[in-house]
C-alpha cells in the first residue's frame, strides 16, 4: 500500500503560535441516539475516552470523543483501528437506527499552539468565538467558521488548541491561520 | 448582525453561523391540493412589522434547524425552539403577549 | 411655475435667488379624487404623472407618510440598465431607460441622466454563457448590448483586475447606454411637474385604512382623515404587506434589507458602471466622486433600515478584490432600505382581489431604474385596465406557475 | 502667524525632531505632533481647497471632526486620499499634498467659482444644463466631476495587509476621556470585563486641556492616575488609536484599530478590524463645539475655540499672535485665558448674550482682556488668512461698529454631545433647550437582542459638561452598565467619587446666525458646512423651495454629507432651517445617523481576504497534479477543476479536441472528486428518497445504480445524479459539483422541518474520496492491468457497482457514464487518490490514456444529448421540458415538485422543450441564441421560439452540435429555424434528436 497522504502533508509554521498539521488518524462519523447507554459504551470503548457532554470533548492518549450535534459523535481513534470499529459499533448498534462511516480523510486537522493568550489570540483573528479562557476552557469544543469556511475548534490544554476543517479548504485554513499568526501580529488580547 | 441561541446545541452566536429559512410553521400542500391552497404555501407569507416566527439552520455549527420568534422591526428575539412542531410552545406565546400588550398570534394556515 | 433654466438662475442670482417658488404645493387634502396613490417615492409619482400627462386624469392625490421620495428612491445605488433576460423585463426596463434620456428635458428638471455604459463582468464561463445568451435575448427585444471581450473591458475600465488571478475577467456584457442619474432629482422633477399639473402631493398623511363597499374600493382613512376616491394604487416599497393587509390580501413578499455604501469622494477614476457577479460586487462613481457600491440583502425579515455588517464585509471583499485600488480609500457612510422580495425577485404590478384596488411592488434590490416606465406602465394599467408592459406581472402568476425569473442569467437584479 | 511657542505642549516631545514634506517643501514638527498641529507650528495655514468654490480653507478644528484639512498622504502602494491631518500622526518622512486645487494651493483657478458663487445656490444643477441634452453627459457631467472629487484615486495595488479580530466583553466602554475612564472604573469595580477604546494615542481626552481640579489632582494627573489604575486591574483591557465605528444590532460594535498609520512600515497589519460584541456600550465619546455662523467664518485662521486651545496646550503651537475669541457660552473663556497665559494677544472677547458669561469671563476681565457683550462679527477681513474683523452688535444687522485687526478668530456657538453611536442603533434623542442641544434620551436607547437597552451615554456626550457632573454622571453610567450585564456594585468594590467642584457658569444663549438679522449677503458668505460649501443662504433657499423636511434640505443643499458627515454643521444647519420655517428645531428633526462615525479603510473592512486567502480555494487530492502538469483551470463554485491540458503549443480547442478523441478511441481518465457525494441511511431512507427524487428509488436493488433528477417545491429541476444503493437502508446519492452541500442542506432540510419522524440519517462525505473517472473503450484494460479482478460485464454490468482493489487500493467502482463509452468511476479515500491517478496513469500509457478536463467531459455528455444541469436548466426549466418524463415516476403519489408542476403554466402544451440542433452548414450554433418566431410582441419585441442551452464543435461527428428548448420542438423533428446572431445575421439549424452519438447505447455497455 502507498503512503497515505493528509491533505496538508504534515505542513507547519511557526509564528507568535505554532501552526501544525496533526499525523494522519482515523475519523468516524456517528449518527444515532447517544443517550444510550449502548451508545455510550461502544463510542467511549473505542475512543478510550470518558463520554463528552454537549459542547464539549473528551481527549485521551490517541483518543478523542467530540460531541457535534444532538445525535452526531465525531470518533478519532488510531486509523489502523477503523475497520474494526465500524464492525464492532455495526454489530452493538445493529438493532438502533444510526449511521456510522469512515471520514478520516474528510478533514484536516490542525493543531495550534503556543503560549495561551497568542493561541487564543490568533483563533480570534478569524473566528466568531470567545475564546477567552472563562468561556473556552480545556475541553471545550466547538463548531463554528474559519473565516470563510466551517471548522471546529477545541482546547486541549492551556496553550493547546485542535481544530478541523474539510480537506478540500485545508490549505485556506493553514494558510489563514498562518497569516494570522505572522510574527508582527500581536495582539495581546487574551494576555 | 444578530445573535441567535440554538436551542439545539447551546450556542449563543452571530448570525454568521446561521442560515434564515423563512417563515415557519408553514403547512405542506402536497399533490391534492388546490391552487389556492398550494399558493400560499410556496409563496403567500405574514411578513409582519412585528413578531415573526422563523426557520434559521445552525449551518456553520450544529447543522440544525430550530424556530426563533423574532421581532421585525426592533429585532428582539423572544425566543428559540427546536423544529419538530407545528405551533410555538405556549410559554413562548405567553412571554410575547407580556412583551407586546395586544399581540396575538396569527391564524397559521 | 417658473421654468428653470440657466437664464432663470442668472436673473435669480442678482436679486439673491429670493424669486424661487415652492417646488411644488402642499396642499390639504380634498374629500374626493378619481385616484388616490399611496406612496410618493419614485414610483408613485411617475404613475401620478403619467396618468396626468398620458390619460389626462389630474384629478390625482399622492398621500406619502413621511417625505416624497424619503423611501428607497433615495437609497439605491442609482443604476440604470435594461439588459434583462426575459422578455417582459427587459420591456419594462427598456421603456424606463429610455424616457430617463429625455426625463431631465420633460419634466425641466435635470434629473443628471448619465448614460455611462453598464458593464456586467463574466469571471466564469457559466457566467459567459449566460450572459451571451442575455446579449441574443436584447438584439431581439431591442435593447442596445454587447458582449465584449476583456481588451474592451480594460479599455472601458482600466482600474478593474482584469486578470484575476481568482476569477480572471473572460468579458463582459456592456450596455452603452445604460448609467446612473441623481435619485433625488427623479422624485423631485415628477414631484414639482405632477404639481405643476394640479396633482396634489400630500406629505405627512399616513394612510390607515382601505375603504371598500361590495368588493370595490371606495377610499382610504388617512391620518389626514378619510379621502374617496374611484381608484386606489398602492405604490410603498418596504411596506406593501402592511397595506395589502388593510385592504384585505396577502402578497407573496417578504421584506428584507438591502444596504449600499460609499466611499469618500476623490477625483473621476472609473467612467462606467461595473457588476461583478460572481463575487457579489457593483460600483460606480458618483458626480461627487464617492465610489457608490452596492452590498447584499439580509437573509431575514427585516424593517429596521439597517442590516448586519458581514454583508458589507463581503461587497468590500469583493471589490478590493476586483479593484485593488480602493483598498485605501475609506467607507464615509452605509446605509439600508427595505426592499420587498417577490417570490421570483421580479415585480408585481397589478389588479388586485379588491376591484378598483391595484398594486405596484416587489422591486426588490431594482427598482430605481425602472421607475419611468413602472410609472408609464402602471398608469396604463389603472387608466385603461391593460398594459402591455404589466401584462406579464400580474398576481395571478404565482398561482399559475408563471414566473418572470431573471436569476437565471447568471445576474442578480440590481 | 503661527508658530511653535518656546514652553508647554503635554503631548510633544521636544527632543524628537522628525522631518516631513507638504506639497513638495520640507518641514519639521515634534514627536508627539499631529500633522496639523506640525504644520500650523510651520506657520502653514492655508491648508486645502474647498468642493465646490475652492475657497482656500485652513484648520477649524483639531479632532476628527476637521472638515478641512484633508491631504494625500504617502506614495505608490502606500497613497491614501483624503486623510485627515488632525487624526494623522506625524512620523519622520511623512509626506502630505494638499488636495482640490489646480495648479496650485495658492493659485487654484477653481477659485474663480468662488466669485461667481451667486450663480451656484444650492440646488441649482437641477436647474439647468438640461439642454442640448447630449451636452450633460459630455460636457457639464465631465466638468462638474473633475472639479468635484477632492483627493486623488489611488493607483497602486495597497502595500499594506489587514486583519480582523472577534472579542468579547461585558461592558465596552467607547472613549477613553475623564467620562470613559471613569466609566470603565466603576464598572470594573463592579466585577464587570471592560473593554475600554481611545481614537486617539493618548487617554484623557479633553480634560487634561480643560483642567480643573478632582480630589487632590489636577484634572490631567487624575486622568493618569485612573488609566494606571485600569490598566493594572485583570478584567480591564485598553485600546488606543482603536475608534469605535459602529454600533449595530445586538450590541456589535466595529472597533478600527490604526496600527501603523503612526509609524508606516512597521511589520504586521496597518489596521486591525475589531468585531467586538458587548453586553452594554458606554458611549463616551464627548462633544464637539459647534461654529458660529457668520460672514468669513471659513477664512484660514477662523477655528474653534476648543481647538485652539487644544493646539496650545497640547502641542505648544499658538494659531495666532493675536487671536479674537467670538462666544455664546462661557467655555470660550478658557480659551482667551489660555492663549492669555501663553503670552499671547486676545484683542477682545465678543459675547454675544447681553449678559455676558459667569466665573470664567470675570477671570478673563480680572486678566485685563475686553470682554464684549452682545457683540457679534459682522465680517471676518481676509482671504488666504484673517487679518482683521469687523464686530458689531449681536441684535442688529450686521452695522460695523469697529474692525479690531487680528490673525486669529477663536468661535465657540455652543456644543453638541457626540451622539453617534448612540444613535446608529435605534438610539433616540431629546432637544435640550436649556444648552441648546440634542442629547442622548435614556428612556429611548437601542435595545438588544433581550429587548432591554443596550447603550448608554456618559459624561459629555450624554450632555453633562459641569466635571463634576459630568464625572458623575459617568461614574453612574458604568456601574449601571455593569449591573445590566449581572454583575452588582454592591458585590464590587466601589470606590466613592473624589471631589469636585466647578466655577458658576452663565447659561448658554443660542446664536444661529450672527448678526442676529444678517441679510442676504452676509448670509451668502456664512458657511454652515465647509467641506461642501453650504451657507446659511443656501439652507434657507432649501426651505423657501418647499424642501422643509431635513432630509431634504440635507439633501438639496449637501450640507453634512461630505467626508465630516456633517459633525459641525448638522445642528447649525437645522437650527437655519427650523429658524426658516418658523419650527422649533425639535419639530424638525435630525438627519439620520449611519456609521461609521469617521471613515474606515476598504482595506481594514475586506481584512485577510486578499490574495490568497480572498476566498477558500476548494482542492481535490490530485489539485497538485493538475496544477502541475498544465491544467487550465476553470472555477466552479470555490473548486477549481482542470478545462482542458493544453500540451505545447496546442489551443484550448484543440487539446479538449485531443481528449474527447483519446477517451472515444481509447481511454482518458478525469477528476470527478468534486461531484457530492452524500449517503443516507435508515429504514426510511427509501422512502425519502422517494419524495426527493422525481423517480422510484425505493425499488433499487443493492448494487445497483440508478440516474435520479431531484425538483424543487417549485417544480424545477435542481440536481440530478446517479444514486447507488450500498445495502437494504444505505443508498449514496451522488450530486453535482455545485451541489453536494446544497442538496445536502435541501435533504436535512425536509428530514428535520417535514419528516422528523422518519428515520433516515445523512452524511456527505464527498471530501472523503477522491473519485476517479475511467473512460473509453480501453477502461477495462487499464483498470485489470491493475489487478482488479471481475470486471466483465457478466460480473459488473453497466449502472452496477462493486468493491475491488486497484493497484492494491482498496476502491468502489461505480460502473456509470456521462461519455457514452465504457467507464468506471473508482472511489477510494482521500489519502490515496494521487497513488491511484499515478498508478492508472503509468498503466495506461502504453494505450495513450491521458487526463480530459471539463470541456471535454462537456462535449462528450452533448454527443450524447445527456442534459447538464445549469445548461439545459436555469431555474425555470422542468424535467418535462426536457423529455425526461422516464425519469419521472408516475406510480409515485407524490414527490418534492409533483404539485407544482400540475399547475397551469408547467402543463401547457406550448412550452419550450429539449431538442438537437444542427446547422446546415455544420457550423457551431451561437451560445445563447434564440430561435425566431414570425413578427413582434406587444411590446414591440422580436417574437422568440425557442433557444440554444448548449453547443459545441464535436470532433467525434467533425460538426457543430447543439441542444436547445424548442416551442413544440419534438414534433417538429427535421424542421429547419432561424436562430438570430450578434451581428444581427441569421443562422439556419434543423431540428434533430438530442442524441447525436451511439444512438443505442451501446459503447457504454460492451
Amino acid at each position: 500500500m502507498s503512503e497515505l497522504l493528509t491533505p496538508l502533508l504534515g505542513k507547519s509554521y511557526d509564528g507568535l503560535v505554532q501552526v501544525a498539521e496533526l499525523p494522519r488518524r482515523g475519523m468516524i462519523t456517528l449518527r444515532g441516539d447517544i443517550s444510550t447507554a449502548t451508545m455510550r459504551n461502544v463510542t467511549t470503548g473505542l475512543t478510550g475516552t470518558a463520554m463528552p457532554g454537549r459542547g464539549r470533548v473528551e481527549l485521551a492518549g490517541d483518543g478523542m470523543l467530540a460531541w457535534m450535534s444532538p445525535d452526531e459523535l465525531l470518533l478519532v481513534l488510531p486509523a489502523d483501528r477503523v475497520p474494526r470499529a465500524l464492525e464492532r459499533i455495526a454489530k452493538d448498534l445493529a438493532s438502533a437506527h444510526h449511521l456510522a462511516l469512515d471520514v478520516s480523510d474528510a478533514r484536516a486537522m490542525i493543531r495550534v499552539s503556543g503560549a495561551d493568550a497568542a493561541v487564543r489570540d490568533t483563533l480570534a483573528k478569524l473566528a466568531p468565538v470567545d475564546f477567552s479562557a472563562k468561556a473556552f476552557p480545556a475541553g471545550s469544543f466547538r463548531r463554528s467558521r474559519l473565516a470563510q469556511v466551517p471548522a471546529a475548534f477545541w482546547c486541549a490544554g492551556a496553550g493547546d488548541f485542535g481544530l478541523i476543517c474539510f480537506r478540500s479548504v485545508a490549505e485556506y485554513a493553514f494558510s489563514a491561520l498562518s497569516n494570522a499568526a505572522d510574527p508582527a501580529g500581536t495582539v495581546g488580547h487574551y494576555a | 448582525m444578530l445573535i441567535l441561541t440554538c436551542p439545539c446545541c447551546g450556542v449563543s452566536a452571530e448570525e454568521t453561523e446561521f442560515h434564515c429559512g423563512g417563515e415557519a410553521h408553514l403547512k405542506r400542500f402536497g399533490p391534492d391540493s388546490s391552487d389556492s391552497d398550494f399558493e400560499t404555501y410556496l409563496f403567500q407569507r405574514q411578513n409582519p412589522r412585528g413578531v415573526h416566527f422563523e426557520r434559521w439552520r445552525h449551518v456553520n455549527g450544529c447543522g440544525k434547524w430550530f424556530h426563533a420568534a423574532r421581532c421585525t422591526q426592533t429585532l428582539e428575539i423572544f425566543g428559540t425552539y427546536p423544529a419538530q412542531t407545528t405551533e410555538p410552545p405556549q410559554a413562548l406565546r405567553d412571554r410575547i403577549a407580556e412583551k407586546r400588550p395586544g399581540w396575538t398570534q396569527e391564524s397559521v394556515s | 411655475m417658473k421654468r428653470y433654466s440657466a437664464f432663470a438662475i442668472a436673473r435669480e442670482a442678482l436679486r439673491h435667488h429670493s424669486g424661487w417658488d415652492r417646488a411644488w404645493a402642499a396642499p390639504a387634502p380634498k374629500k374626493r379624487y378619481d385616484v388616490i396613490i399611496v406612496g410618493a417615492g419614485g414610483h408613485g409619482l411617475a404613475t401620478a404623472y403619467y396618468l396626468g400627462k398620458n390619460h389626462g386624469i389630474t384629478n390625482v392625490a399622492v398621500l406619502e407618510k413621511g417625505w416624497l421620495g424619503g423611501g428607497n428612491t433615495g437609497r439605491n445605488t442609482t443604476i440604470i440598465r435594461s439588459n434583462y433576460l426575459q422578455d417582459s423585463s427587459s420591456a419594462i426596463y427598456e421603456k424606463a431607460r429610455s424616457l430617463y434620456e429625455t426625463l431631465s428635458q420633460d419634466l425641466n428638471y435635470n434629473v443628471m441622466f448619465s448614460p455611462r455604459g453598464v458593464m456586467m463582468l463574466a469571471q466564469t464561463e457559466h457566467e459567459k454563457r449566460g450572459y451571451l445568451r442575455t446579449a441574443h435575448a436584447n438584439a431581439l427585444q431591442g435593447v442596445e448590448t454587447e458582449f465584449v471581450g476583456p481588451d474592451r473591458v480594460r479599455q472601458l475600465c482600466p482600474i478593474i483586475n482584469i486578470d484575476g488571478p481568482r476569477y480572471p475577467v473572460l468579458g463582459a456584457l456592456w450596455q452603452p447606454r445604460g448609467g446612473t442619474a441623481r435619485h433625488d432629482a427623479v422624485a423631485w422633477g415628477y414631484a414639482r411637474a405632477c404639481s405643476a399639473m394640479g396633482i396634489d402631493i400630500i406629505q405627512q398623511c399616513e394612510v390607515t385604512g382601505v375603504r371598500s363597499e361590495g368588493g370595490k374600493v371606495t377610499g382610504v382613512e388617512t391620518s389626514k382623515g378619510a379621502i374617496d376616491c374611484a381608484k386606489l394604487g398602492m405604490v410603498v416599497a418596504g411596506h406593501s404587506g402592511v397595506l395589502a393587509e388593510m385592504a384585505g390580501f396577502r402578497l407573496p413578499i417578504e421584506s428584507v434589507a438591502l444596504q449600499a455604501l460609499v466611499s469618500e469622494p476623490i477625483k473621476p477614476c472609473m467612467d462606467v458602471v461595473v457588476m461583478a457577479n460572481t463575487v457579489h460586487g457593483y460600483m460606480s462613481q458618483s458626480d461627487k466622486g464617492e465610489m457608490v457600491i452596492g452590498g447584499g440583502a439580509d437573509g431575514y425579515n427585516n424593517y429596521t433600515q439597517r442590516g448586519s455588517f458581514h454583508h458589507i464585509e463581503e461587497t468590500v471583499r469583493a471589490l478590493v478584490e476586483t479593484f485593488p485600488m480602493i483598498s485605501r480609500l475609506k467607507m464615509l457612510r452605509q446605509w439600508g432600505g427595505i426592499v420587498d422580495m417577490t417570490g421570483d425577485r421580479s415585480p408585481i404590478l397589478s389588479r388586485t382581489p379588491l376591484d378598483g384596488c391595484f398594486i405596484n411592488c416587489g422591486w426588490g434590490t431594482g427598482g430605481f431604474k425602472a421607475i419611468p416606465g413602472s410609472g408609464w406602465g402602471f398608469a396604463e394599467l389603472m387608466a385603461t385596465g391593460a398594459s402591455p408592459l404589466t401584462a406579464e406581472f400580474g398576481l395571478e402568476r404565482f398561482r399559475e406557475g408563471r414566473f418572470v425569473d431573471e436569476s437565471v442569467a447568471a445576474g442578480v437584479a440590481h | 502667524m503661527s508658530t511653535r511657542l518656546a514652553k508647554g505642549g503635554r503631548l510633544i516631545d521636544r527632543s524628537k525632531r522628525l522631518d516631513f514634506t507638504f506639497n513638495g517643501k520640507q518641514f519639521s514638527g515634534q514627536a508627539g505632533d499631529t500633522l496639523a498641529s506640525a504644520l500650523l507650528a510651520n506657520n502653514q495655514t492655508l491648508l486645502g481647497r474647498s468642493f465646490k468654490y475652492h475657497r482656500p480653507r485652513g484648520l477649524i478644528a483639531s479632532g476628527s471632526e476637521e472638515p478641512n484639512a484633508l491631504v494625500g498622504l504617502g506614495a505608490g502602494g502606500s497613497f491614501e486620499p483624503n486623510q485627515r491631518a488632525t487624526t494623522q500622526e506625524l512620523f519622520s518622512g511623512l509626506s502630505a499634498q494638499s488636495q482640490n486645487h489646480w495648479p496650485s494651493l495658492d493659485f487654484d483657478i477653481g477659485a474663480v467659482n468662488a466669485r461667481v458663487s451667486q450663480f451656484f445656490p444650492a440646488g441649482f444643477y437641477y436647474k439647468t444644463f438640461q439642454w442640448p441634452r447630449a451636452f450633460w453627459k459630455h460636457l457639464y457631467e465631465p466638468i462638474i466631476r473633475q472639479s468635484a472629487g477632492l483627493g486623488r484615486a489611488p493607483t497602486a495595488r495597497d502595500a499594506d495587509r489587514y486583519e480582523h479580530f472577534y472579542a468579547f466583553t461585558d461592558v465596552l466602554v467607547i472613549g477613553g476621556g475623564i467620562a470613559g475612564l471613569t466609566a470603565a472604573r466603576a464598572a470594573a469595580d463592579s466585577g464587570a470585563e471592560v473593554l475600554v477604546l481611545e481614537q486617539s494615542a493618548d487617554w484623557g481626552g479633553r480634560a487634561p486641556v480643560d483642567g480643573g481640579q478632582i480630589g487632590d489632582l489636577e484634572a490631567e494627573a487624575h486622568c493618569a492616575a485612573l488609566v494606571a489604575d485600569l490598566a493594572a486591574r485583570p478584567n480591564v483591557r485598553m485600546r488606543n488609536r482603536m475608534m469605535g465605528a459602529g454600533v449595530y444590532d445586538h450590541g456589535y460594535v466595529l472597533g478600527y484599530e490604526r496600527l501603523s498609520d503612526h509609524a508606516p512600515g512597521t511589520p504586521g497589519p496597518r489596521h486591525r478590524l475589531w468585531r467586538i460584541r458587548a453586553a452594554q456600550i458606554i458611549t463616551a465619546t464627548g462633544a464637539i463645539e459647534r461654529p458660529i455662523s457668520f460672514a468669513g467664518n471659513d477664512v484660514p485662521g477662523v477655528m474653534l475655540a476648543s481647538a485652539i486651545r487644544d493646539y496650545v496646550v497640547n502641542w505648544a503651537v499658538s494659531p495666532g499672535d493675536r487671536t479674537l475669541v467670538v462666544t455664546n457660552n462661557d467655555d470660550a473663556y478658557r480659551s482667551a485665558l489660555t492663549l492669555h497665559s501663553a503670552g499671547l494677544a486676545v484683542p477682545a472677547i465678543l459675547d454675544a448674550r447681553p449678559g455676558g458669561g459667569g466665573a470664567l469671563a470675570a477671570q478673563a476681565r480680572a486678566a485685563g482682556i475686553r470682554v464684549e457683550t452682545g457683540r457679534g462679527i459682522a465680517r471676518v477681513l481676509g482671504g488666504k488668512r484673517v487679518t482683521a474683523v469687523a464686530i458689531c452688535a449681536q441684535a442688529g444687522e450686521g452695522a460695523v461698529l469697529e474692525t479690531i485687526p487680528c490673525d486669529a478668530v477663536a468661535m465657540s456657538g455652543g456644543w453638541s454631545p457626540v451622539v453617534h453611536l448612540w444613535s446608529h442603533c435605534g438610539g433616540k434623542l431629546t432637544w435640550d433647550e436649556a444648552q441648546a442641544m440634542f442629547r442622548p434620551d435614556a428612556d429611548r436607547a437601542a435595545t438588544g437582542a433581550d429587548g432591554l437597552p443596550f447603550v448608554i451615554a456618559a459624561g459629555a456626550a450624554d450632555g453633562e459638561f459641569g466635571l463634576a457632573a459630568l464625572v458623575a454622571n459617568a461614574h453612574q453610567a458604568g456601574l449601571q452598565a455593569a449591573e445590566r450585564c449581572g454583575h452588582s456594585a454592591r458585590s464590587g468594590r466601589a470606590q466613592p467619587l473624589p471631589e469636585i467642584v466647578d466655577l458658576p457658569e452663565a447659561p448658554i444663549e443660542p446664536v444661529w446666525m450672527m448678526p442676529q438679522g444678517a441679510g442676504s449677503g452676509l448670509r451668502a458668505k456664512a458657511f454652515l458646512d465647509y467641506q461642501n460649501d453650504v451657507k446659511v443662504s443656501d439652507v434657507q433657499l432649501a426651505a423657501q423651495e418647499g424642501f422643509e423636511s431635513v432630509e431634504h434640505a440635507k439633501r438639496y443643499t449637501t450640507l453634512g454629507m461630505a467626508t465630516d458627515q456633517g459633525k459641525l454643521s448638522n445642528i447649525n444647519g437645522l437650527a437655519v432651517l427650523a429658524g426658516s420655517l418658523n419650527a422649533p428645531i425639535p419639530a424638525v428633526g435630525t438627519t439620520t445617523f449611519r456609521p461609521p462615525y469617521t471613515p474606515i479603510s476598504m482595506g481594514a473592512i475586506a481584512g485577510e481576504a486578499r490574495g490568497d486567502l480572498f476566498q477558500p480555494l476548494r482542492r481535490t487530492p490530485m489539485h497538485d497534479w493538475h496544477q502541475a502538469n498544465g491544467a487550465q483551470w476553470e472555477p466552479v463554485g470555490h473548486w477549481r477543476r482542470p478545462y482542458c491540458y493544453p500540451q505545447d503549443g496546442e489551443s484550448h480547442a484543440e487539446a479538449v479536441a485531443r481528449e474527447i478523441t483519446q477517451v472515444r478511441g481509447g481511454v482518458g481518465l478525469l477528476d470527478a472528486s468534486t461531484l457530492g457525494k452524500i449517503v443516507v441511511k435508515g429504514p426510511d431512507a427509501g422512502r425519502f428518497l422517494d419524495m426527493l427524487y422525481t423517480n422510484m428509488m425505493s425499488s433499487l436493488k443493492p448494487g445497483k445504480c440508478r440516474y435520479g433528477l431531484m425538483c424543487s417545491e417549485n417544480g424545477f429541476l435542481i440536481d440530478d445524479g446517479v444514486v447507488a444503493r450500498w445495502d437494504d437502508d444505505t443508498f449514496l446519492c451522488h450530486t453535482t459539483t455545485g451541489g453536494a452541500e446544497r442538496i445536502h442542506a435541501h435533504m436535512e432540510e425536509w428530514l428535520q422541518t417535514e419528516w422528523w419522524d422518519w428515520q433516515v440519517y445523512t452524511a456527505n462525505v464527498t471530501e472523503h474520496y477522491a473519485q476517479i473517472a475511467v473512460v473509453g473503450p480501453k477502461a477495462r484494460e487499464v483498470i485489470e492491468s491493475l489487478g482488479a479482478e471481475g470486471m466483465e460485464s457478466q460480473t459488473f454490468p453497466f449502472m452496477a457497482w462493486a468493491d475491488r482493489e486497484v493497484a492494491g487500493i482498496k476502491a468502489r467502482i461505480y460502473r456509470i457514464s456521462f461519455s457514452g463509452e465504457l467507464s468506471y468511476e473508482i472511489a477510494v479515500p482521500a489519502s490515496q487518490g494521487q497513488a491511484l491517478w499515478d498508478r492508472l496513469l503509468e498503466a495506461g500509457a502504453p494505450l495513450g490514456m491521458m487526463p480530459y478536463g471539463t470541456e471535454a467531459l462537456h462535449v462528450m455528455r452533448a454527443e450524447k444529448g445527456f442534459i447538464m444541469i445549469g445548461d439545459e436548466t436555469d431555474g425555470t426549466v422542468i424535467p418535462q421540458d426536457l423529455g425526461l418524463d422516464w425519469a419521472i415516476s408516475k406510480k409515485k403519489t407524490d414527490y418534492l415538485g409533483k404539485r407544482a408542476q400540475a399547475r397551469s403554466h408547467m402543463t401547457d402544451p406550448n412550452r419550450w422543450k429539449l431538442v438537437g440542433l444542427e446547422t446546415l452548414d455544420g457550423s457551431v450554433l451561437p451560445e445563447g441564441a434564440y430561435a425566431l418566431g414570425a413578427g413582434v410582441n406587444a411590446n414591440g419585441q422580436a417574437v422568440t421560439i425557442g433557444r440554444v442551452t448548449s453547443t459545441y464543435h464535436s470532433p467525434t461527428l467533425g460538426r457543430g452540435i447543439a441542444m436547445g428548448l424548442v416551442l413544440n420542438g419534438p414534433d417538429r423533428q427535421g424542421e429547419v429555424i432561424e436562430f438570430g446572431q450578434l451581428d444581427g445575421g441569421r443562422v439556419s439549424a434543423r431540428i434533430v434528436d438530442p442524441v447525436f452519438f451511439d444512438k443505442d447505447g451501446e459503447k457504454q455497455n460492451v
